[in-house]
């Protein structure tokens, strides 16, 4: 609670200072259970997703239809969908599309914002401008709703879904970069590099990304759960993936149906879904209070 | 009062320019928009459609001009109040439709938001007076899970359990009072979640400040340093986040008002995308953005108005 | 007089309408150490950012060696950059919090010659022990430093550049009082061993009249008087209006 | 008599595996009606010293200890006696004025709210405020109260903290580093300031500070501190002008008006002290004692010193 003294302590030199950046951010990891017990679990997804296809006890699109709307049984640990589809090895190659996808969307909005941010704070003026205004554009549309509409136009499919949800998402990273880099503009440590002779590429790539990036990871981090959410309400919608890709989204809208008489149908693939957001959630919030000591967060278990 | 002209000028500057992209974008798809008016007309009769019925067809809604003239035109109805189109597949001005649907997205997003706000910052206020207690910690773990659960998900585990088991509430339907409890339940848990984190948090940080310690080396009680001192300030990033939750709102409206059978535009915006109901589409984008950026004015001005620090920089 | 390494002309300030300063002239000898004294928001550090080119003057002329910085190319500029640095007030943000001080210290050599490792070890090391510092200080990060090391490395750092002029903006207000006769002896030193010249701003004039040649009072947004402190008389200044 | 008084005051910060001695052993008392001011530069462990006595440590600070205060352990006082102490009759000063008031407050509600809980009338607690205010050369206090505390100078600011602080009339004023980061203009008037209120309110004050001038001019008795510990104590002349141990004499050389002498090296880290005299590897007269030994804080003329070399010599 009393971070003002913390920081004045840290200050003056009494609390010991950050040593080795990765070395030192990797032992606060494991000071804490809430991360260690996310990382564990995101290895395992990670795992479960690289290896679904040799890990699934059935082909996810064998269809069985005398075996139709099972519940779990030892036969099929989770049941089978309306088809006498296995429902786990749905949900198995289901978490490898989902965090694919949701990788890649996150990947290509860093990229992107990290770049028109760096262009926008750095250069200023009429560039930061433009920039700017097309940030606030992008920021003032519903997030789901601008990639319906895109997905709308593009139709279903794995590549126009990341690229749906790219357009969505690159504004939040870009408006973040932009605010990171004004403030770092304005640092000695920058400006002593520029007085040195440093051209811009040099100062943007040694000093301001580096220094910049961190909350950019923490939002990164987060954003892979609100990803794999928004992927799954478009599927849900029937508007993300072709309807025979086993995707969580699509698998509750066709078990919602059933689920007068199969409720396992809409429960599991709605558990597998939070089970990843608040992995992601809590390795954010974790990255986010080690990186940054002035937020108060604490371990969220 | 310049800087309320410069606002409502980007205000209007957005709603051009979101309504140019969706324009542009819709009409991007492959596949003429005559067929498709034909499809909705003659259902079912689509193969026997005529050259000379496409080209009439074309005329009448001049779909031979170039994109932008169209654009250009439908801007220009919009602006001296016409209309902003007419649905291909309802064949009704697009206006009558929003009008028809606007109330039920409005009373849904309402009530959900109002239940954000209260439950959110009670809880959220709640949690940080008790900090690292067990109700503390039953609440943030509850949060966690509230910001992590799918809305569509929650609202139909919902209807599993009030409208299935307990048969407590109808499982759809648009109207009466029961018939809103479950889908404002659904769509309010992520941002009540959302609004009560960022509650407790800056309410910790903000009893951290030394303003605080100030005011208890005063002798004030408690309840009034709450009240008076942490309170105002704590709100400030809360509002923000509220601002930021209602686009989470007006997004799960979408899905909830699917489920639910709510008659909103919402559910209207998904149907008008599947059957590519372009101006549909568009008045819907319109309406959506225009309430989005209409709350984001609202909670611009009640930020200016807890923070002496704008209003006198 | 020899010629000055630094004089500035006229040089005048002003956003939109509010005028921070204007008609500031003076000029800096070789090895010597003019002190810029004003009042906080008198627009002392704007001054020192407009001669390393960090801040564009609204009118008037900076001439470094008779040349004025304000009228080159950038390509011209930019070769002369390294002539002319400045130490910054606070010494927490002046290092790169993510750069080993070995790291900052040789950036400048880095960028501008392609020196390999080794040499630029024995660059570091000359330039540590011109500034009083030892080799485990290189080897740690900025928030492992003190402000007073941090201050030795920005001076080193400005070192490698072999500059002619330094702006010293404060580069003593935040550090404790042991400390800044620390600092201000060494750049004493290194202005012997050197014979670089500074213009050290500060709000304080008891460390002006300790280490400065001559003293200029900036007030009002003018230059009203230079003492000569050599001279131990007080030369008015003629207020060039026009 | 003695209104405070510390024995062997000791405050420790947990850090990694060792902890951080960031006070240690420090005695001393406040007689009644003095100005008794503790130098140090930072790190020094002074601030610390002012807040243990409030009991505002951090909650994992381990201290040990005493602090009597009128006769009254304070260590051993509950939290609803401890509270009625603060601010009544020790009250602190902070040491960042712009973060001790509330920003979302308007000036006069938080000065007036001071005499809320004595039971004081409303109007007439705030003409009590605005008689201070006035007092404290703070004009038109009357408009001060209309504004928002971000619309006032630092030197300000710390007026109107200053003119809080007294309205408690406190029996002993703490003012934790009072001119740190203000303008020489500002630091001439707060000098001004505390001059003003020793000699007007003849309060028993504390100061903390690390400027030499400001000690000179309002302290009657000064303690220096070097590395967590008391080095010296004396009346305030004696140590600024005749001062007695190596590291206060190099501390005053180092002045630029003494000389700017500076002291070589730095202060010891405080996770590892160094054997012997802490000061001794920085002391020019260090001799084969001073690396063996610590020494001890002893009397000597009239005043306490740590030092071997004095009974050396």
């Amino acid at each position: 609670m009393d971070n003002v003294f913390a920081d004045r302590f840290r200050r003056e030199g009494f609390l010991p200072q950050l040593g080795e950046y990765g070395g030192e951010f990797a032992k606060r990891v494991f000071q804490r259970k809430d991360m260690l017990f996310a990382l564990a679990a995101l290895v395992l997804f990670a795992g479960v997703a690289l290896f679904a296809p040799l890990l699934s006890p059935y082909d996810p699109n064998a269809i069985d239809l005398k075996n139709k709307n099972l519940g779990p049984s030892e036969g099929h640990l989770l049941g089978t969908d309306y088809l006498g589809r296995d429902l786990l090895s749905r949900i198995l190659i289901g978490a490898r599309i989902s965090l694919s996808i949701a990788f890649g969307v996150v990947l290509i909005s860093l990229l992107v914002g990290i770049a028109a941010g760096c262009a926008a704070g750095y250069y200023g003026g009429l560039v930061d401008e433009c920039i700017s205004r097309v940030i606030d554009i992008f920021l003032s549309f519903p997030g789901v709703i601008f990639a319906l509409t895109i997905m709308g136009v593009l139709g279903s499919g794995i590549f126009n879904l990341m690229l749906a949800l790219s357009v969505v998402q690159w504004a939040r990273y870009a408006r973040l970069m932009r605010g990171q880099v004004l403030s770092l503009k304005k640092q000695e440590f920058v400006l002593s590099a520029v007085t040195s002779g440093a051209g811009d590429f040099h100062i943007i790539r040694r000093h301001i990304v580096p220094n910049a990036i961190a909350p950019l990871l923490v939002l990164a981090t987060i954003d892979l759960g609100h990803v794999i959410l928004s992927i799954a309400t478009l599927s849900f919608l029937g508007i993300g993936l072709p309807a025979d890709v086993p995707e969580w989204g699509a698998m509750l809208s066709a078990g919602k149906e059933f689920m007068r008489t199969a409720p396992h149908q809409t429960i599991f693939p709605g558990l597998a879904i939070t089970f990843v957001v608040v992995i992601f959630s809590i390795l954010g919030d974790g990255i986010r209070d080690i990186l940054d000591p002035h937020h108060e967060g604490g371990e969220m278990y | 009062m310049r800087y309320f002209l410069k606002r409502f000028g980007f205000m209007a500057l957005t709603v051009f320019a979101v309504c140019a992209l969706t324009f542009f974008l819709m009409n991007a798809i492959p596949g003429g928009t005559a067929e498709l008016i034909l499809k909705h007309t003659f259902v079912g009769l689509e193969e026997s459609a005529t050259e000379e019925q496409l080209n009439q067809i074309s005329s009448r809604y001049n779909l031979d001009d170039p994109l932008y003239i169209q654009f250009f035109r439908w801007v220009k109805a919009a602006v001296t109040g016409e209309g902003i189109g007419t649905s291909y597949v309802f064949r009704k001005p697009v206006l009558y439709l929003l009008a028809l649907r606007l109330p039920a997205t409005i009373q849904l997003a309402g009530a959900s938001m109002a239940i954000a706000v209260l439950a959110g910052v009670s809880l959220g206020i709640y949690s940080a007076l008790r900090e690292n207690r067990i109700s503390d910690h039953i609440l943030r773990v509850a949060t966690l899970f509230g910001v992590s659960m799918p809305c569509f998900w929650v609202a139909l585990l919902l209807i599993l359990v009030f409208s299935l088991k307990l048969k407590l509430v109808p499982v759809a339907g648009y109207g009466s009072l029961e018939n809103l409890f479950l889908p404002a339940a659904a769509l309010s848990l992520h941002s009540m979640a959302a609004v009560m984190r960022v509650t407790r948090t800056s309410m910790l940080e903000t009893l951290g400040q030394e303003y605080i310690r100030f005011a208890k080396a005063k002798g004030l009680p408690l309840r009034k340093i709450i009240s008076r001192h942490a309170l105002k300030n704590a709100m400030l990033p809360v509002v923000t986040v509220i601002g930021f939750q209602m686009g989470n709102l007006l997004g799960g409206t979408i899905v909830i008002e699917k489920i639910f059978a709510w008659p909103g535009i919402g559910s209207l915006l998904v149907d008008s995308i599947s059957a590519r109901d372009l101006p549909v589409v568009q008045g819907c984008v319109l309406a959506i953005v225009s309430m989005f950026l209409l709350v984001n004015f609202l909670v611009d001005m009640l930020y200016t108005h807890l923070d002496p620090r704008i209003r006198y920089g | 007089m020899p010629s000055p390494v630094l004089a500035v002309n006229e040089l005048k300030m002003s956003f939109g309408a509010a005028e921070v300063f204007k008609n500031v002239s003076f000029s800096v000898a070789p090895g010597e150490t003019l002190g810029l004294f004003g009042k906080s928001g008198s627009g002392k550090t704007t001054i020192g950012r407009c001669i390393v080119g960090l801040e564009k003057p609204t009118d008037g002329e900076i001439l470094v060696h008779g040349k004025n910085i304000l009228a080159m190319g950038k390509k011209e500029f930019r070769d002369l950059r390294p002539k002319i640095q400045m130490i910054f007030q606070h010494p927490e943000t002046s290092l790169d919090p993510r750069m080993k001080a070995f790291d900052s210290l040789v950036e400048p050599l880095r960028v501008r010659t392609g020196l390999k490792k080794a040499e630029l070890l024995e660059k570091a090391e000359k330039l540590a022990e011109l500034t009083g510092l030892r080799p485990e200080h290189l080897a740690r990060y900025p928030n492992q430093l003190s402000g007073g090391e941090i201050q030795r490395v920005v001076l080193a750092r400005i070192m490698s550049l072999s500059p002619d002029f330094v702006v010293a903006d404060e580069p003593t207000s935040m550090l404790d009082v042991s400390v800044q006769a620390q600092i201000l002896r060494l750049m004493q030193k290194v202005q012997r061993e050197t014979g670089v010249s500074y213009l050290l701003i500060s709000h304080d004039l008891d460390v002006l009249r300790k280490v400065c040649h001559r003293i200029a009072y900036l007030e009002n947004g003018n230059i009203t008087s230079i003492e000569d402190l050599r001279k131990k008389e007080v030369s008015k200044h003629a207020r060039s209006r026009k | 008599m003695n209104l405070l008084e510390i024995r062997e005051l000791s405050v420790e910060f947990p850090a990694g595996e060792g902890s951080v001695k960031a006070v240690s052993r420090v005695s001393f008392d406040i007689r009644e009606g003095e100005t008794f001011g503790i130098i140090g530069e930072s790190g020094s462990g002074k601030s610390v010293v002012g807040l243990a006595l409030l009991r505002l440590l951090p909650a994992n600070a381990r201290v040990s200890g005493n602090i009597c205060f009128a006769g009254k352990e304070l260590f051993f006082l509950k939290p609803s006696e401890l509270r009625k102490i603060r601010g009544k009759r020790i009250s602190l000063m902070p040491q960042n004025p712009a973060g001790a008031l509330n920003p979302a407050l308007k000036n006069g509600l938080q000065i007036g709210e001071v005499f809320e809980r004595r039971g004081i009338e409303k109007k007439e607690g705030m003409k009590k405020a605005l008689g201070l205010m006035k007092k404290l050369f703070l004009q038109d206090p009357e408009k001060l109260c209309g504004l928002y505390p971000n619309q006032l100078s630092g030197g300000m600011r710390q007026r109107l903290i200053a003119a809080m602080s007294l309205s408690f009339e406190p029996e002993l004023l703490i003012a934790d580093e009072p001119t740190k980061g203000l303008d020489p203009e500002a630091r001439a008037g707060a000098v001004e300031l505390f001059t003003k209120i020793k000699n007007e309110y003849g309060k028993t004050m504390l100061l903390i500070t690390h400027d030499l001038d400001l000690a000179h001019e309002v302290c009657d008795r000064i303690a220096v501190m070097y590395a967590g510990e008391i080095v010296e104590l004396d009346e305030a002349s004696k140590i600024l002008h005749s001062p007695g141990h190596p590291y206060t004499k190099g501390l005053i050389r180092a002045h630029p008006r003494n000389g700017l002498v500076p002291l070589s090296g730095q202060s010891p880290s405080r996770i590892k002290l160094p054997e012997g005299c802490f000061f001794h590897e920085r002391c020019r007269h260090a001799a084969v004692e001073c690396s063996r030994r610590h020494p001890e804080i002893q009397n000597h003329k009239g005043g306490r010193i740590r030092c071997h070399l004095q009974f050396l010599q």
